[in-house]
C-alpha cells in the first residue's frame, strides 16, 4: 500500500486516493480526427519505468494533483500542483526498463 | 437492519465516549479568489478561515461560539449551536460572489469523543492520519469513511464529521472497537 | 524414541506449577503451561503425530517453530475448528482439543498409506501424464478428497479480529540478541523504537541459552524507550515502509466462546532492522523423514526451553560446526551422544570438537531404521564407498545441515541475495529499501560481531547515518551438497509435500530447470512451511543434477505472508452489517411504522412497497401505483442526488457538462439533463434548476451523486481551473418527499402550503423557494410519473414532520405511501428511463432520444466528440423503444432477447424493464432494439430461456401520451 | 510423440527409476533465422507456436522468453475458464477457446485437469437478477448453456455460501454455466511448449527481446540478450508488456499495465465444488485439487509492473470472499502474488497485425487472459501463418479504438445500479 504525500495533507495512506490514469494530456478541440480523439482516449505510452500521473485525494482534501512515480519499484519521485509542468529534477529521470521481479 | 436510532445511541466505556450531537449548526463556507469579498463579510462577523490542516474557535455574532475547520483548499467547515448567530452569518454572507455559504445542518452530523483511550480508538478505525494536535483537523478515511477529525481548543476531545447517511456505520465501527478495548 | 521430561532447571520457558489439560486425537495428556502443543506431546512421549501429504508417511515432530513441516492439528469444534495448527508454535491452554490431519481412520492405521508403496509409480507431475483417459472428470473427486490436510469450519466465524495502525522511526523485527541490541542503540540514539518478538517472551535462542542476559537485554532496550511486543509476528513488508504483523490474542482453549482472537498491525516504519535469524537446513539421507528425525536446533530448544529430551541415545548427522555446540547442550541434558557424523572432512572442520564425542568425519547417514520410530541408523565414509556400513544404535537423529538465513523480509522489500559458497548459505546482498538485514538473517552468527553490527546498524539507522559495513559469517564451511553418493531410499527434500532426490533429478531430466518450474512441477516449497527448511537443499539438488553452481540455480520469489495468517486477521471489522456502509433515510421510522418492505437500491436502505396484509411486494405495488394515478401518494427522495453549484461561471460550466444547453435557463425554470463520460456514454441523469444568475440546483440519480460529483470536480479542477464556480454536494442536508397525483396539490393546501405553489400559479419544471410553518423549502415541479407532482426538498431534520402532517390527511384524498417498485411501474408506463436499468455501458444520448439540437449547442461538452465516431452514427445502433405484450396478457421477462429466429442467431435487442400497468390492465415493456426508432409497429419475437413470447413496438408513453394529466385534477 | 504420457509409461518408467523420460521441451541454443518468432513464453505465444506448427505446419518456429515459461500472468491467475459473455463477437471468441480446452489434455497428451465444476454467478439484489437474466439470455442466443438459479438452488449447490437473508449482501440467487471451471494453469504451458518442441518448435528461456531489427518500416527479427535472430514475421504475445515491446517497435497501444492480485490458503479437504464469483462484492474463488483455495481480486486502479498488490485491496478482495464464506474466516492465506495484466477500455483482446508490417500482436486480455489461451494462440497463428485476420478475431483489431465499435463486455452488463 502505497504512501502518498497529498499536496495539502501530508503523507496519507493509498486508500484515500484514486488514481486518474496519465497526467498532462491535451483534450482535442472538437474538430479533431477520430485518429487524434483516439489517441487522447486510449492511446498511452505505459511506461515500464517513470509515469506522470494523475491522483485525487478522494478520502481527503478532495484536491487532484500530480505524481512522478517508478511503475516498478513504486518509489515516488515528485507530487506537483495538477496545472504545472514536472519539476526539473524529474525531466531528467528516462524511464529506465529495469526488470521486475 | 437494526433500529436506527438504536445504530446512533451514545458509546461509552471506561476511558472512551463517543456521543453524536445533533444540535450543530454546520455550513459549508465555498470560496475561489481567498480575499475575495466572502473574506470581508466573514470578518465582519469577527471571523476568519483557519489554515489548511487547522480548526479555531472563534466568536462569531453575537458573541456566539464558533467553530471553523478547513476542509480543503477551497473550503472551510463553521460550526455553532447558536441558531441565531448562525442566520446571522448566512444573512451577511448571502450577496457574496466570490463564495457562498452552503447550509449542511443534519447533513453533516458531529460525534464528540472524549476519554483517555481516544488515540487507541482513532488508530483501530482509521490510520496513523486520524491522530490529530491540538488546534488540527484532518479530513481522512475513519471506518472506510471520509470523515473530519478535529481537536478543536485544547485538544482534550475530538469532533468527528461525517456525512449523516454513513453515521450508523461510523458508529458500528466505534461500537464494535469500544466494546474490545 | 522414548522422549520424556528432564527435571528443572530445564524448561526455561515452563511454570512447572500450572499443569495444562489437553487432549490429542480423543487421548488426554497433561503438559506445562509454558509449553506448545508439540513439546507437551514429545514429553508425554508421542512420536507420531502426522501423515505426510502425498505418500501418507508416518511423520514426528520435526522442528521446534514455523518452519515445522510434519504435526499440523486441527483445533477446536464446529465454528471454532481452525485447521492445519502448527502444533510447534501452537502455546498449550487448557482444554485444547487437537486432532491429527490427513488420514483416515487413525494415525497409527492410515489407508492413505497405500501410496507409500505405490511411490514408484507416483514421481513428481505423475498426475500430468496419466488421468487423461477416459477423462480427467472420472478421477478428480477421489483425488481431491485425499487432498488437503485439515477439515474448514461448519459456521460462521463467532470471533472477532481488529487492525491498528502505528508509526514508528525504526521497527525491529525479531526479539533475539541481534534485535535486542540493535532497539537498544536505536532508542538511545533518540529514535522511536518498536521490537515485534513472534513468539511468548523476548530473546529468541538467548532466551534459553542464557535467560539471565536476555532478560537484562530486553529490560536495557525498554529502559532506553524500544517498546517490545510479544505474540506478535511481522509477516510481510508492502510499499513505502508498510510492515504488517499479526498478533496472537488468545489461544484456542476449550472454552468455545467468542472472543477478540488477533491483531493485525499495519506499522509504517522510515526503517527497520530485520533480526529473524536463520533456519537450520536438515541433512539428506535415506528416510530423513522417520519420526525421531529432527533438527539438532529444535532438539536443544526442547530440551533447554521445554525441559523435554526428544530422546535417550542420539546421533547427530553434522555439517557444520555449531553441530559440536548442540552436542555438548544434549549431553549436558543426560543424553547419550552415540556418535556427531561429519558430513565433511576432518580439514573442512572449522574448529576441533574437544573431548567426550566419538567423531566420525567424511561420512554420511546411508540408512534409517525403524518405521514408526527412529530405531537405528547405518553410516558410511566418503572413502571406503562399498565398504561395510557401520550400524548405529539411537532412538534420535539430530539433523545439522548448516543454515539458511531468514532473507524473506529482506526479499519481500525488493533486496538481492549472494551465495555464500563456504557457508552454503544465501545472504542479502546490501540493504533493500528501508530493510536493513542483522544478526543471523543477514549471515553473520558469531555472537559478539552479530551483537557489535547490531548496535551500529541500530545507531546509524536511527540518525539517518551510514550503515555499518557486513562482518564475516564466523561459522565456518558447510557443504552445500550433504547427499551420500550412491545412498538408496527416499532422501527427501520436502518433508510436507514428500519430495525427494528422485523428483529434483527427474524434474533437472525433463528440463524442468529454472528452479521456479522445480518448484511448481515437484511442488517442493509450496506447503504450510513454504519451503523454510527445503528451498535451499532443492536448489542445491537441481544444481547438481544440471551442473550448476547453487548461485547460478537461485531462489524463488520469498512472497508475504512469511507464515499462514488467519483472513479473519486481514479483514478485521470489515463482516456482517459493517462489511459494506448501507445508507439509511432520514425518516426510516416513520417508513417502519408505515408496514414498508426495505431493500438495497445503490447502497441505500429504502422502502420497496408498504404490504397490506395479504400483499406481497408485487401486489402492494400495484396498489401503490393505481392510488398515485388515482388520488395521490408520497415517496420518501431523499436519496436523490443534489448538488449546489455556485459561482459566475456556474452556467458555462454547466453547459461543458450536459448534452442540453443550461445557460439558457432563467431563474426559477428546470430542464432534465443527461451527463455523458468522454466515450459518450449516459453515465448519469437529472433535472437542473437556476437558482440564481450565479447559483444552480442539479440533482443527479441517488446512485450515481459520488460518481457524477467527482466527475464534475475532476472537469473543474483538471480541464477548467480557469473558472470560477465550486460544487457542493448538500444530498444530506435536504430530506424530499416527493407528492404526486391528480390530488397532489390538493392534499399539500390541506396542510397549509402557499396558494403560490398551486399548479395554476406554478407552472410544471419550475422551482420555487417558499417556506411552510416557518421551514425553508425548494419545491420543483417535476414528474417522474407523469401525474401533477411536487418535489419538496426541505431541511433534512423536517422531514419526518412534513411526512406526519401529510400522513394525518391522507385518507381525505385517498392517498397512499408509495415505494419504488410502484415509482418504477408509473416511470414506466409514461415510458421514462432510469439509468443503469434501461441504458448500459455502451448507450450513447441518440439512443435514448436525448441528442436532439446537439449540433447547435456551442460548448464542446464532455463526450461530445465521441457521438461524431462511426460506431456512433452507425444507423442500426440499439435504440430504446415501448414493447406491447401480442396476447395484450403475457410479461415480457426484463433481460429476454428480440431476434426473429431462435438461437443460436444474433441478438437485435433486450428487454430493459417490464411491468403490469393497472392503470392499463396490461402489461407495458421497454426495451433497446436494433434500429427500433422505424420499427414503430413490427411484430418481433422476445425469446426467454426456450420460451418465445410475441411482442409490438409501440411508441411510449402508455399512459396519457399527450401529457395532459401533468396539472393534476382541476 | 516420442514417448507418450500414460499410465503404462508411468509403470515402465517405474522400473528404471524414470530415468527414461525425454525433456518435456529440450533446452535448445537460438537459431540465427526463423520462419516466425514469437515474443512471450506464456500460454498465449506457447499456443501460438503450437498451432502454427499443428495447423499451418510452420516448424521454423521460436519462442522467445525473457524469464522462464509461464512464469508470467499463466502462472499468476486463479486458473478459471469460463464462456459466459454476452456479446456475440466475444461469446464466440470465449467459446472456441473452452472448446478447445476440452480436447486439449488428448491433443496435447498433457493432463492439464480441465475441470468443469460450473461457474456460478450470484446475485444479490433482483437488480442482479435482471442483469443475469439479460447476461444468460444473451448466452443462450450465442449458444451457450446456462441456467438461472433461486436461492435454494444455490444453497445446495454450495453449502458454505452465507444464505441467510441478514447478509449485508444477501444471496437471492445467480446463473450456472455448467462447462465452466478450472484447469492446471502450470500444465497448459508445459503441455502446449511439449506439443511445440515435438512438431519441431525451439523454445527458448531467458532471452530478452532489447530491439526490434527493421529493414525500412518492415520488422525482421530482434535483438535479445541471446543474440541476433532474423524472421519473417514476428508475434508479440507479451500481457502486462505489450507496451514496453511496441514502444521498441515504435508505436503505442490502448494498453495500461496494472497489478491484479490472487492468493491461496493452506490446503484443506473439500469444501467448496464449483467456482462462485460475486460480481457485486468483486471477490471470485475456487478450490485447487491440491485443497487451497484460490481467491482472485479486482485490479490495484493505478498503472505498476511491479509482480506484487496493494495491501489495502487485498484487506477488501478478503471482506469480500468472508461476506460471501464467513466460514472461511479461520483459514489461513498461504501465499500472496500479483500478476501484471493489459487492461483496455472494452476488456476486449486486440489480435491481428501492428501498425509495423511484419510484427502482429495478441494482447489486451486484462483480468480474463487465461480463459483465452487455446483461441489467442489458434487466431494469433492463424494472422502469422495467412497475413489474414482468422474470422473470430476479426472484431478485436486496433482501429476498432478510431471507429468507437468498442466491444464492452463489462459496460453491457449494467453499471452498479
Amino acid at each position: 500500500m502505497l504512501r502518498i504525500r497529498c499536496i495539502h495533507c501530508g503523507p496519507r495512506d493509498e486508500n484515500e486516493f484514486v488514481c486518474g490514469g496519465t497526467s498532462h494530456l491535451t483534450r482535442p478541440p472538437l474538430g479533431a480526427s477520430d485518429g487524434e480523439w483516439a489517441e487522447y482516449l486510449f492511446f498511452r505510452d505505459n511506461p515500464k519505468g517513470l509515469h506522470l500521473e494523475r491522483w485525487r485525494h478522494a478520502q481527503g482534501c478532495g484536491a487532484w494533483f500530480n505524481l512522478a512515480r517508478h511503475t516498478v519499484t513504486h518509489e515516488i519521485l515528485a507530487v506537483y500542483p495538477i496545472t504545472e509542468r514536472p519539476p526539473a529534477i524529474v525531466e531528467r529521470t528516462p524511464p529506465s526498463a529495469e526488470g521486475s521481479r | 437492519m437494526g433500529d436506527l436510532e438504536a445504530a446512533l445511541a451514545p458509546v461509552s466505556a471506561d476511558g472512551i465516549e463517543a456521543i453524536l450531537e445533533r444540535d450543530w449548526h454546520v455550513a459549508a463556507l465555498r470560496y475561489f479568489a481567498v480575499h475575495g469579498d466572502l473574506i470581508e463579510a466573514l470578518a465582519k462577523c469577527g471571523l476568519g478561515l483557519p489554515a489548511l490542516g487547522q480548526a479555531v474557535e472563534a466568536r462569531g455574532p453575537g458573541g456566539a461560539h464558533f467553530l471553523l475547520a478547513a476542509r480543503s483548499p477551497t473550503e472551510t467547515w463553521v460550526m455553532t449551536r447558536d441558531g441565531a448567530a448562525f442566520g446571522a452569518l448566512a444573512a451577511q454572507l448571502a450577496p457574496c460572489v466570490d463564495g457562498c455559504l452552503v447550509d449542511q445542518s443534519g447533513g453533516l452530523w458531529p460525534v464528540r469523543v472524549r476519554g483517555a483511550r481516544i488515540e487507541e480508538l482513532l488508530t483501530r478505525i482509521g490510520s496513523t492520519a486520524a491522530l490529530v494536535a491540538a488546534g488540527a483537523a484532518h479530513v481522512t478515511r475513519i471506518a472506510e469513511l471520509t470523515v473530519m477529525v478535529a481537536a478543536p481548543g485544547d485538544g482534550a476531545e475530538r469532533l468527528l464529521l461525517v456525512d449523516r447517511v454513513y453515521a450508523p456505520h461510523l458508529f458500528g465501527w466505534i461500537r464494535a472497537t469500544v466494546a474490545d478495548l | 524414541m522414548s522422549a520424556h521430561r528432564l527435571p528443572a532447571p530445564w524448561g526455561t520457558r515452563l511454570d512447572r506449577a500450572a499443569r495444562v489439560p489437553f487432549s490429542f486425537d480423543g487421548r488426554d495428556f497433561e503438559g506445562f503451561a509454558g509449553d506448545t502443543l508439540a513439546s507437551a506431546l514429545l514429553a508425554n512421549g508421542v512420536r507420531l503425530t502426522g501423515r505426510s501429504f502425498k505418500y501418507h508417511r508416518p511423520r514426528g515432530v520435526f522442528a521446534a517453530g514455523v518452519e515445522e513441516t510434519s504435526t499440523l492439528v486441527d483445533v477446536g469444534e464446529g465454528a471454532y475448528r481452525s485447521p492445519n495448527e502448527n502444533a510447534a508454535t501452537l502455546e498449550l491452554v487448557p482444554g485444547l482439543t487437537a486432532s491429527s490431519v490427513n488420514r483416515w481412520p487413525s494415525l497409527r492405521f492410515d489407508f492413505g498409506a497405500i501410496n507409500a508403496r505405490l511411490a514408484a509409480v507416483l514421481p513428481a507431475g505423475f498426475y500430468y501424464k496419466t488421468f487423461k483417459w477416459p477423462d480427467w472428470h472420472w478421477y478428480e473427486p477421489s483425488i481431491r478428497r485425499m487432498a488437503g490436510l485439515g477439515r474448514v469450519a461448519n459456521a460462521s466465524d463467532p470471533d472477532r479480529y481488529e487492525e491498528i495502525a502505528v508509526e514508528v522511526d525504526v521497527l525491529v523485527v525479531g526479539a533475539g540478541l541481534a534485535g535486542l541490541c540493535a532497539a537498544r542503540a536505536a532508542a538511545e540514539a533518540g529514535a522511536r523504537v518498536r521490537v515485534l518478538a513472534a513468539g511468548p517472551q523476548p530473546g529468541g535462542a538467548l532466551a534459553y541459552r542464557d535467560p539471565q542476559r536476555a532478560r537484562e537485554l530486553a529490560a536495557s532496550a525498554e529502559r532506553a524507550g524500544a517498546r517490545i511486543a510479544t505474540r506478535t509476528l511481522a509477516f510481510g513488508v508492502y510499499d513505502h515502509g508498510l510492515v504488517c504483523a499479526r498478533e496472537k490474542l488468545v489461544e484456542q482453549d476449550g472454552a468455545q466462546r467468542p472472543r477478540l482472537r488477533e491483531r493485525l498491525w499495519k506499522i509504517r516504519a522510515r526503517a527497520v532492522i530485520a533480526a529473524t535469524g536463520a533456519f537450520e537446513r536438515p541433512m539428506v539421507f535415506p528416510d530423513n523423514d522417520r519420526p525421531g528425525v529432527m533438527l539438532a536446533g529444535a532438539v536443544e530448544e526442547y530440551a533447554r526451553a521445554f525441559g523435554v529430551a526428544c530422546g535417550r541415545r542420539v546421533v547427530v548427522a553434522a555439517n557444520c560446526d555449531s553441530a559440536y555446540d548442540t552436542a555438548r547442550s544434549l549431553r549436558e541434558a543426560g543424553m547419550e551422544v552415540v556418535a556427531v557424523v561429519d558430513r565433511r572432512r576432518e580439514a573442512e572442520r572449522g574448529r576441533d570438537p574437544g573431548p567426550g564425542t566419538r567423531v566420525i568425519a567424511g561420512a554420511g547417514l546411508s540408512a534409517v531404521f525403524g518405521r514408526n520410530g527412529v530405531s537405528g541408523c547405518s553410516v558410511r565414509q566418503d572413502a571406503a564407498p562399498t565398504g561395510r556400513a557401520e550400524r548405529l544404535d539411537c532412538d534420535l537423529i539430530a539433523s545439522a545441515g548448516g543454515f539458511a538465513p531468514a532473507v524473506h523480509l529482506h526479499s519481500h522489500a525488493g533486496g538481492r541475495l549472494r551465495w555464500l559458497d563456504a557457508e552454503a548459505m544465501f545472504v542479502p546482498d546490501g540493504p533493500a529499501g528501508v530493510v536493513v538485514s542483522v544478526g543471523a538473517c543477514a549471515g553473520v552468527f558469531d555472537a559478539t560481531a552479530a551483537a557489535e553490527h547490531a548496535e551500529l546498524a541500530g545507531r546509524a539507522l536511527a540518525r539517518g547515518e551510514r550503515l555499518p559495513p557486513w562482518p564475516a559469517p564466523g561459522i565456518g564451511r558447510s557443504l552445500a551438497h550433504t547427499a551420500l553418493s550412491g545412498a538408496r531410499g527416499k532422501q527427501f527434500v520436502d518433508l510436507q509435500n514428500d519430495v525427494d532426490l528422485g523428483d529434483v533429478a527427474l524434474a533437472a531430466r525433463e528440463n524442468y530447470r529454472s528452479v521456479e518450474h522445480l518448484k511448481r512441477y515437484t511442488t517442493t516449497g509450496m506447503g504450510t512451511d513454504q519451503g523454510k527448511t527445503s528451498n535451499v537443499n532443492a536448489l542445491v539438488a537441481l544444481g547438481e543434477f544440471s551442473g550448476r553452481e547453487p548461485a547460478a540455480v537461485g531462489t524463488t520469489t520469498f512472497r508475504p505472508p512469511f507464515v499462514p495468517v488467519t483472513l479473519g486477521t486481514f479483514v478485521g471489522r470489515r463482516t456482517g452489517a459493517l462489511y459494506r456502509p448501507l445508507k439509511r433515510l432520514p425518516a426510516e421510522a416513520w417508513h417502519v411504522e408505515r408496514g414498508a418492505l426495505f431493500e438495497q437500491f445503490g447502497n441505500w436502505w429504502r422502502p420497496a412497497a408498504y404490504p397490506q396484509p395479504g400483499e406481497d411486494l408485487h401486489a402492494a405495488a400495484q396498489r401503490e401505483a393505481a392510488a398515485v394515478r388515482r388520488g395521490a401518494g408520497l415517496m420518501d427522495g431523499s436519496p436523490l442526488g443534489k448538488l449546489d453549484v455556485f459561482g459566475p461561471d456556474a452556467a458555462a460550466f454547466l453547459d461543458l457538462m450536459y448534452v442540453g444547453t443550461v445557460s439558457t435557463l432563467k431563474a426559477g425554470q428546470a430542464r432534465y439533463g443527461v451527463v455523458l463520460n468522454e466515450h459518450g456514454v449516459v453515465m448519469d441523469d437529472g433535472i437542473v434548476a437556476r437558482l440564481a444568475d450565479n447559483r444552480f440546483w442539479v440533482n443527479t440519480t441517488s446512485a450515481g451523486v459520488e460518481r457524477t460529483a467527482a466527475a464534475f470536480e475532476e472537469w473543474l479542477q483538471c480541464e477548467y481551473p480557469q473558472l470560477r464556480l465550486c460544487i457542493t454536494p448538500v444530498t444530506s442536508h435536504y430530506g424530499n418527499v416527493t407528492v404526486a397525483g391528480p390530488r397532489a396539490w390538493a392534499w399539500l393546501a390541506s396542510i397549509g402550503f402557499d396558494a403560490a405553489l398551486a399548479p395554476k400559479a406554478m407552472r410544471h419544471m419550475t422551482l420555487r423557494e417558499a417556506t411552510w410553518e416557518g421551514t425553508p423549502l425548494k419545491v420543483m415541479r417535476a414528474s417522474f410519473c407523469g401525474e401533477l407532482s411536487y418535489e419538496i426538498n426541505l431541511p433534512v431534520d423536517r422531514t419526518r414532520a412534513l411526512l406526519d402532517r401529510l400522513w394525518a390527511r391522507a385518507a381525505e384524498f385517498e392517498a397512499v405511501p408509495y415505494g419504488i417498485e410502484a415509482l418504477e411501474i408509473l416511470r414506466t408506463e409514461k415510458g421514462y428511463l432510469h439509468v443503469g436499468t434501461d441504458t448500459d455501458g455502451t448507450t450513447l444520448p441518440g439512443d435514448i432520444g436525448m441528442a436532439r439540437g446537439v449540433e447547435r449547442k456551442a460548448a464542446n461538452f464532455v463526450g461530445r466528440r465521441s457521438l461524431l465516431r462511426p460506431a456512433a452514427l452507425d444507423p442500426n445502433r440499439f435504440v430504446l423503444v415501448a414493447l406491447d405484450s401480442a396476447d395484450g396478457r403475457t410479461l415480457l421477462p426484463v433481460g429476454a432477447q428480440i431476434a426473429p429466429e431462435p438461437p443460436p442467431t444474433r441478438t437485435q435487442g433486450h428487454v430493459t424493464s417490464s411491468y403490469f400497468s393497472p392503470t392499463l390492465g396490461r402489461p407495458v415493456a421497454l426495451a433497446m432494439l436494433e434500429r427500433g426508432g422505424s420499427r414503430v409497429g413490427e411484430r418481433i419475437k422476445v425469446h426467454h430461456l426456450g420460451r418465445v413470447i410475441e411482442a409490438v413496438v409501440t411508441r411510449a408513453p402508455f399512459v396519457d401520451p399527450e401529457g395532459r394529466r401533468i396539472d393534476g385534477e382541476e | 510423440m516420442t514417448s507418450g504420457y500414460s499410465a503404462w509409461s508411468l509403470l515402465r518408467g517405474a522400473v528404471g527409476g524414470h530415468r527414461h523420460w525425454p525433456p518435456a521441451w529440450p533446452a535448445v541454443e537460438p537459431k540465427s533465422r526463423y520462419d516466425v518468432i514469437v515474443v512471450g513464453g506464456g500460454g498465449h505465444g506457447l499456443a501460438t507456436a503450437y498451432y502454427l506448427a499443428k495447423n499451418h505446419g510452420l516448424r521454423n518456429v521460436a519462442v522467445v522468453e525473457r524469464g522462464w515459461i509461464g512464469g508470467g500472468n499463466t502462472g499468476r491467475n486463479t486458473t478459471i475458464v469460463r464462456s459466459n459473455y454476452l456479446y456475440p463477437e466475444s461469446a464466440r471468441l470465449y467459446d472456441f477457446s473452452l472448446k478447445l480446452y476440452e480436447g486439449l489434455g488428448k491433443d496435447l497428451d498433457f493432463n492439464i485437469m480441465l475441470s468443469q465444476r460450473g461457474l456460478l454467478m450470484l446475485a444479490h439484489s433482483r437488480h442482479d437478477l435482471d442483469a443475469m437474466s439479460r447476461w444468460a439470455n444473451a448466452m443462450r442466443m450465442n449458444g451457450i448453456e446456462v441456467n438461472l438459479l433461486d436461492r435454494a438452488a444455490v444453497a445446495n449447490l454450495v453449502p458454505a455460501l452465507d444464505l441467510s437473508p441478514r447478509a449485508r449482501l444477501p444471496v437471492i440467487g445467480g446463473f450456472l454455466q455448467p462447462r465452466g471451471g478450472t484447469a492446471r494453469h502450470d500444465a497448459v504451458a508445459w503441455g502446449y511448449a511439449r506439443a511445440a518442441a515435438a512438431l519441431g518448435v525451439d523454445i527458448i528461456q531467458n532471452c530478452e527481446v532489447r530491439a526490434f531489427l527493421k529493414d525500412g518500416a518492415r520488422v525482421t527479427g530482434v535483438e535479445t540478450s541471446r543474440g541476433r535472430i532474423q524472421a519473417v514475421r514476428v508475434g508479440i504475445a507479451a500481457a502486462g508488456h505489450s507496451s514496453v515491446l511496441a514502444g521498441l517497435a515504435g508505436f503505442r497501444l490502448p494498453v495500461t499495465s496494472y497489478a491484479l492480485q490472487a492468493l491461496v490458503t493452506e490446503p484443506i479437504k473439500p469444501a467448496l465444488d464449483t467456482v462462485v464469483i460475486s460480481p457485486g462484492t468483486g471477490a471470485y474463488i475456487s478450490q485447487s485439487d491440491k485443497g487451497g483455495m484460490v481467491i482472485g481480486a479486482m485490479l490495484d486502479l493505478f498503472p505498476s509492473y511491479a509482480q506484487r498488490g496493494s495491501f489495502a485491496v487485498l484487506q477488501a478482495i478478503l471482506a469480500s470472499t468472508l461476506e460471501m464464506f464467513p466460514s472461511f474466516s479461520r483459514l489461513k492465506m498461504l501465499r500472496h502474488w500479483a500478476g501484471i495484466v493489459d487492461v483496455v477500455h472494452d476488456s476486449s483482446p486486440i489480435i491481428g497485425p501492428t501498425p509495423v508490417p511484419g510484427l502482429y500482436i495478441n494482447c489486451g486480455w486484462g483480468t480474463g487472459g487465461f480463459k483465452a489461451i487455446p483461441v489467442g494462440g489458434w487466431t494469433l497463428a492463424h494472422v502469422l501463418a495467412t497475413g489474414e485476420n482468422h474470422p473470430l478475431a476479426e472484431a478485436f483489431q486496433l482501429e476498432r479504438f478510431v471507429t468507437g465499435r468498442l466491444v464492452d463486455e463489462a459496460a453491457a452488463s449494467g453499471i452498479a445500479h
